[in-house]
């Protein structure tokens, strides 16, 4: 399948919009969030990687940036081998922002949900454990929000 | 002259002339001790007291041997490693350390070595041991202390007294029992229980693991490792080191060379080679002390001097096992006449102790089951069968019909 | 012996950094595990914030300090995208001779930790001995031997110096010859096979699923390489070929992607040949470099362990408003108990010696 | 592609000694790769980096080097220079005759990773880098360097144009600028003059007047915002330079109309 024909494909897909293409292998487009777990399930045939989920804090709302990579060839771009991105956004509320988890479907996104709740505070629903993963146990707060507050310590000399 | 005769002859000299007057003068300056101490010099006239003397000596004198070996194995090891490794190993001399001391001394110090700097490094073994010393000795909170001290004393004490045991030639030995390689066998299996102990005593895991390994390695190895030296006490018909050094000297081969065990019982030397690298625990059998997976294994939780001796033992039971192997299978200390026996049997010892550290540095560590599953199914019916052949040979050939025999102790 | 959890790490030889990997143990046989990371965690994303564009290639350098150069450029190649820098094309050729000299430096490295691992300690100091062959390489233009600092945004540092060429083909062609030697040592070895045939599998399918990159993946015989699929700087100009290897059909072992990462340096090595015989002559950096940037820029490289993908958002000011990195390793560690699951205790370090763990950039 | 093969009886370990007994004897008979390091030293090629060295008649006291600095280990410190310093300083060190102090830069080895932006983003090629790296002391203390313990000094100075690596130059808003011309005074390298500028302004007495205003002399403005950071009414601002060459010191229009 083509990458335009996988476009055309994609607007029938339920809470999709702003489909666009931002460099010749990579689908950009907006999600929302309830219906993101059916229209994560219906991609997982092509899209068999789960390659990133980052986490924006964009002051006030949060910004979840999904990106997922097609490694066995069953979407094209023309006919070269450059294998095809997809790139998900999902914007979620300040208070208590959660979304679907998708560790059960990729069992990639697992760790990378667990970093998300840990620097930026977001609760991903039915993830099968939420701990924090780089911060130890018990430490207050999500650093990479930008309204973390921390002390910046500097050595006089 | 045997050691033990000289170490006798020594032990007269030493009590007529030393001792007992010694004892007498201290008889007569305090009264109250004059009985014990009187007494003491009398039991040194006996013969018995003599003899106890001229064991003591001998022991000593075994002692100082295989210590001086082991600094030499150490050393080896060191630097072979380092020049298989594309490494210098350890340089450092009596004369470096005078430089760095002088340079040390000086108003600003520097560590910069003078230009004619050099030294084939033996000394850093000392150095090694000096440091040993005077580190701390840590005993973990929660360790049962009783047996965390017995288990290097078990270990050591038994690795010790195997270099009491095999003799440097048939005039140069300490003990020479009828049973002598049955002793040594027995010594050599005594180690793991001291690794098994310290193990668990250590209240630690990687420890735990690693005396569970050893002990079940000593099960697997130790089966074998008899089986194929039971070869070589068919045809010798005794178990003391002697008879069989001597009954390897008796038949040749091509060239009139000494038919040594090693050529008729091939199976059996390599078997009792495999098997003797893993009961003194060397690379790629040292599974107890992977450093990888069981950071030291069962050593993880001993610090200072009791570390070191742990060391020093290893090297000291492959010393010991590759002077086994000689007397087994390399005709022991025979060799041609202008090298006196003890340093052909050191030579051979060495050879065997370079070829260890070839292969030590050369392969990588073989996994726990693998070992056990080496052990029990391949080297238990090779040995077997190395039997079998030793007795086929005995039945073929009149050579060796004539001389088997039952050893002495059955 | 009953079950028990052994807390291996954070301070452990099999660690090769510093993270804890909790087994369970039923005898010597694993049971379950827990990987837990974050003793390294410096909060590099967040650091990132706080600096300005250009000066985050010290951190990204410091990602990881077994291959900094491959982590400094997916940095710089995202903020080029971000800022649309032009970059030259002998710049670009330059990149390529450096990450490819990094990522044999960066697999011997690798191969030195595994051999220690598995017993060998003289692997280790072979291959830490070539290492030092393309480290010395890496600082004659960069200045540097380990942290090199020496891709910016918009190019290179500075040209190569003179007989940089002669130097490196001689390196190269001992390095192969060497390599030749070694076979005998490692992958002929029966001790070695051992070792690692048939230890820590898992299939393609698998893989992907976990979310394993690089050349774990192609020890599963899946030609997969974003230098080839997601080209970036000259690799399609140059020829070479993806190296994969199989176990069996679609899964690796450890011996795979061993043999792998060794196919691997000779197919850089034959890239770097090629690169000196097409360089053109040119500028080594981008005339205008901006300082400021807006908008979001998302590329992915291949990193000597896998995917690298950096994440760069703007809004305008003359420093990141937020910097995701991807490591590969992150994933790779985090489906550690599936493949570690029913292998002996001694198959640990084995295995997670294999993957090529970095910790420095796992935590960031 | 690579000569595996299925591994036989011989290479249990008879194969593997070959390799490193082929070794043994190279480095026995040989010489081993290890180096004898106090004794024998690697020679670190010539663009190394390794401790600072500052050519003080170079420097002009811009503070770009701290700047850019990514660990904030290199600082400027006020420095007294004598008459000979003074004199042979070759961009005429402004702020030394201003101030009668002149700032140079001082680091702290222990927070300096060595990454070199100081070398390179330095406007006169001034900052240089030397292959000097036995930099261990005892204490931390002993790892701050003063400014005049990295002074070196040459005997001819290279003549570098000054450069703009920063990519960005100062851009005046001139409505709220009060003509105080502190911008001039700390300038490093005396790009800003101050002239009539182009409109009047109302002053807080009331009356109307003429204001001067800063104007850059974009040629050799190096980019440092030394200007924008001690205008007291923030009327300046630093842009990127659209229009640069290779030497980037070109300003586009918009930055000359101010």
């Amino acid at each position: 399948m083509n990458i335009d024909e996988f476009m055309q494909q994609l607007s029938s897909s339920k809470g999709v919009s702003n489909i666009s293409k931002i460099r010749k292998n990579t689908v950009k487009l907006d999600l929302t969030k309830e219906e993101s777990l059916d229209f994560f399930v219906s991609i997982k045939s092509e899209f068999e990687h789960c390659s990133l989920i980052s986490a924006i804090d964009n002051q006030p709302d949060f910004e979840l940036v999904y990106h997922f990579s097609c490694m066995n060839q069953s979407i094209v771009v023309d006919d070269s081998n450059c294998a095809v991105m997809l790139e998900a956004h999902i914007y979620l509320k300040r208070e208590a922002p959660s979304v679907d988890s998708i560790a059960n479907i990729w069992f990639g996104a697992d760790w990378h949900e667990r970093e998300a709740f840990d620097l930026m505070g977001i609760y991903f629903i039915g993830h099968p454990d939420l701990r924090r993963v780089l911060l130890p146990e018990g430490f207050a707060g999500h650093p990479l929000r930008k309204d973390y507050v921390y002390e910046i310590h500097e050595e006089e000399w | 002259m045997s050691l033990f005769t000289a170490c006798r002859s020594m032990a007269e000299w030493t009590a007529e002339y030393l001792l007992i007057p010694i004892f007498n003068f201290q008889a007569g300056l305090f009264p109250p001790f004059s009985n014990p101490a009187g007494s003491v010099a009398d039991w040194l006239g006996t013969d018995g007291g003599l003899d106890t003397l001229a064991w003591t000596y001998a022991v000593n004198i075994a002692f100082m041997v295989g210590m001086t070996n082991l600094i030499l194995v150490i050393h080896l090891e060191r630097k072979i490693a380092a020049r298989i490794q594309d490494r210098r190993g350890p340089m450092l001399s009596l004369r470096s350390l005078r430089e760095l001391k002088e340079d040390l001394a000086g108003e600003a110090p520097t560590w910069k070595f003078k230009d004619n700097y050099s030294g084939i490094g033996i000394i850093q073994n000392l150095v090694d041991g000096i440091k040993a010393i005077t580190k701390e000795l840590i005993v973990p909170t929660k360790a049962d202390r009783f047996l965390f001290t017995m288990g290097p004393i078990i270990f050591i004490s038994s690795s010790v007294f195997l270099l009491v045991l095999f003799p440097l030639s048939d005039r140069f030995a300490a003990s020479s029992a009828p049973a002598g390689l049955m002793v040594i066998m027995a010594a050599f299996s005594i180690a793991p229980i001291g690794v098994l102990t310290s193990g668990w005593a250590s209240n630690n895991k990687y420890s735990m693991i690693g005396g569970m390994r050893s002990a079940a390695q000593l099960m697997a190895y130790e089966i074998p490792l008899l089986l194929s030296m039971a070869g070589v006490f068919l045809l010798a018909g005794s178990f003391d080191p002697v008879t069989i050094v001597e009954q390897q000297q008796e038949g040749t081969w091509l060239f009139g060379l000494p038919m040594w065990n090693i050529i008729p019982q091939f199976i059996g030397f390599i078997v009792f080679m495999i098997c003797i690298l893993a009961e003194v625990e060397r690379v790629p059998f040292d599974l107890p002390e992977a450093e990888a997976e069981l950071v030291e294994g069962w050593t993880t939780e001993y610090s200072g001097i009791r570390y070191m001796l742990f060391l020093a033992a290893e090297y000291i039971r492959g010393f010991a096992g590759a002077a086994v192997a000689t007397i087994l299978f390399l005709g022991g200390w025979a060799g041609p006449w202008p090298v006196p026996p003890e340093i052909w049997f050191l030579i051979k010892v060495y050879l065997i102790i370079i070829f260890w550290i070839f292969i030590r540095w050369s392969v990588p560590r073989i996994r726990t089951d693998q070992i056990l599953e080496l052990g029990w199914k391949k080297l238990l019916p090779l040995s077997l069968i190395n039997i079998l052949i030793v007795i086929l040979m005995v039945e073929i050939y009149p050579y060796f019909s004539n001389i088997i025999t039952l050893p002495e102790v059955f | 012996m009953a079950e028990m959890w052994i807390s291996m790490g954070p301070q452990h030889p099999m660690t090769h950094g510093l993270w804890t990997l909790k087994v369970k143990v039923d005898g010597e046989t694993i049971v379950d595990a827990d990987p837990e990371l974050g003793y390294l965690h410096r909060s590099v994303e967040k650091m990132g914030e706080r600096r300005k564009y250009f000066m985050n290639t010290t951190l990204t350098d410091r990602l990881c300090y077994a291959s900094s150069t491959t982590w400094t450029h997916c940095y710089t190649h995202t903020v080029e995208e971000l800022m649309e820098v032009e970059v030259p094309v002998r710049a670009q050729y330059i990149r390529t001779i450096m990450l490819e000299l990094q990522r044999l430096a960066s697999h011997l490295m690798w191969a030195g930790a595994y051999m220690p691992d598995l017993g060998h300690i003289t692997g280790a100091l072979y291959f830490w001995r070539d290492r030092e062959l393309f480290l010395n390489l890496l600082e004659l233009p960069s200045g540097s031997r380990l942290l090199y600092n020496f891709i910016r945004i918009g190019g290179v540092k500075r040209d190569l110096p003179n007989g940089f060429e002669e130097k490196t083909e001689r390196i190269l062609k001992l390095f192969e010859q060497r390599l030749d030697e070694y076979s005998d040592l490692f992958e002929n070895s029966k001790i070695f096979r051992m070792r690692t045939d048939d230890v820590g599998k898992f299939t393609a399918e698998q893989a992907k699923n976990f979310g394993i990159t690089g050349p774990n993946l192609r020890g599963c015989g899946t030609k997969f390489d974003l230098r080839k699929h997601d080209t970036y700087e000259i690799y399609e100009e140059i020829d070479w070929d993806i190296s994969t290897r199989e176990a069996g059909p679609g899964y690796s072992d450890c011996f795979s992607r061993y043999m792998v990462r060794i196919d691997e340096m000779k197919e850089s090595v034959r890239i770097i040949r090629d690169c000196f015989k097409k360089m053109p002559a040119g500028a080594t950096l981008a005339s205008r470099i901006p300082v400021r940037a807006h908008g979001e820029a998302f590329r992915r490289t291949e990193d000597s362990r896998g995917e690298a993908m950096m994440y760069v958002v703007g809004d305008g000011s003359d420093r990141p408003y937020r910097w995701k990195i991807k490591s590969p390793m992150f994933t790779t560690m985090s489906a550690c108990p599936h493949y570690l699951k029913g292998y002996k205790l001694a198959d640990i370090p084995a295995i997670m010696g294999s993957i090529d763990i970095c910790i420095g950039e796992t935590d960031k | 592609m690579s000569n595996e093969r299925e591994p036989g009886l011989m290479d249990i370990f008879v194969n593997p000694m070959k390799v490193t007994l082929k070794q043994f004897f190279k480095s026995t008979f040989g010489k081993p790769t290890t180096v004898m390091y106090p004794l024998e030293r690697r020679d670190p090629p010539p663009t190394y980096r390794g401790m600072n060295a500052v050519i003080w008649d170079l420097c002009i006291g811009c503070g770009i080097c701290g700047e850019v600095c990514p660990n904030k280990c290199l600082k400027m410190k006020p420095e007294d220079l004598s008459e000979q310093e003074k004199d042979r300083a070759w961009y005429g060190s402004h702020l030394a005759k201003r101030k009668s102090k002149a700032e140079r830069p001082a680091i702290n080895f222990g927070h300096c990773m060595f990454c070199g932006f100081c070398e390179d983003y330095c406007p006169t090629g001034a900052m240089t880098m030397t292959d000097f790296y036995e930099l261990a002391d005892t204490n931390r203390e002993g790892l701050i360097y003063p400014a005049r313990s990295m002074k070196v000094e040459l005997e001819d100075l290279p003549q570098l144009p000054l450069t703009n690596y920063m990519m960005e130059s100062p851009v005046l808003d001139a409505d709220p600028c009060i003509g105080c011309s502190k911008c001039v005074d700390n300038c490093p390298t005396n790009c800003i003059i101050m002239d009539l500028g182009p409109q009047n302004k109302t002053m807080k007495s009331g009356k109307t007047r003429n204001v001067e205003n800063p104007y850059f002399d974009y040629t050799i403005c190096i980019g440092c915002s030394t200007c924008v950071k001690v205008c007291p009414a923030d009327c300046l601002h630093m842009e990127p330079i659209s229009n640069s060459s290779s030497s980037g010191l070109i300003p586009d229009e918009t930055s000359q109309e101010a």
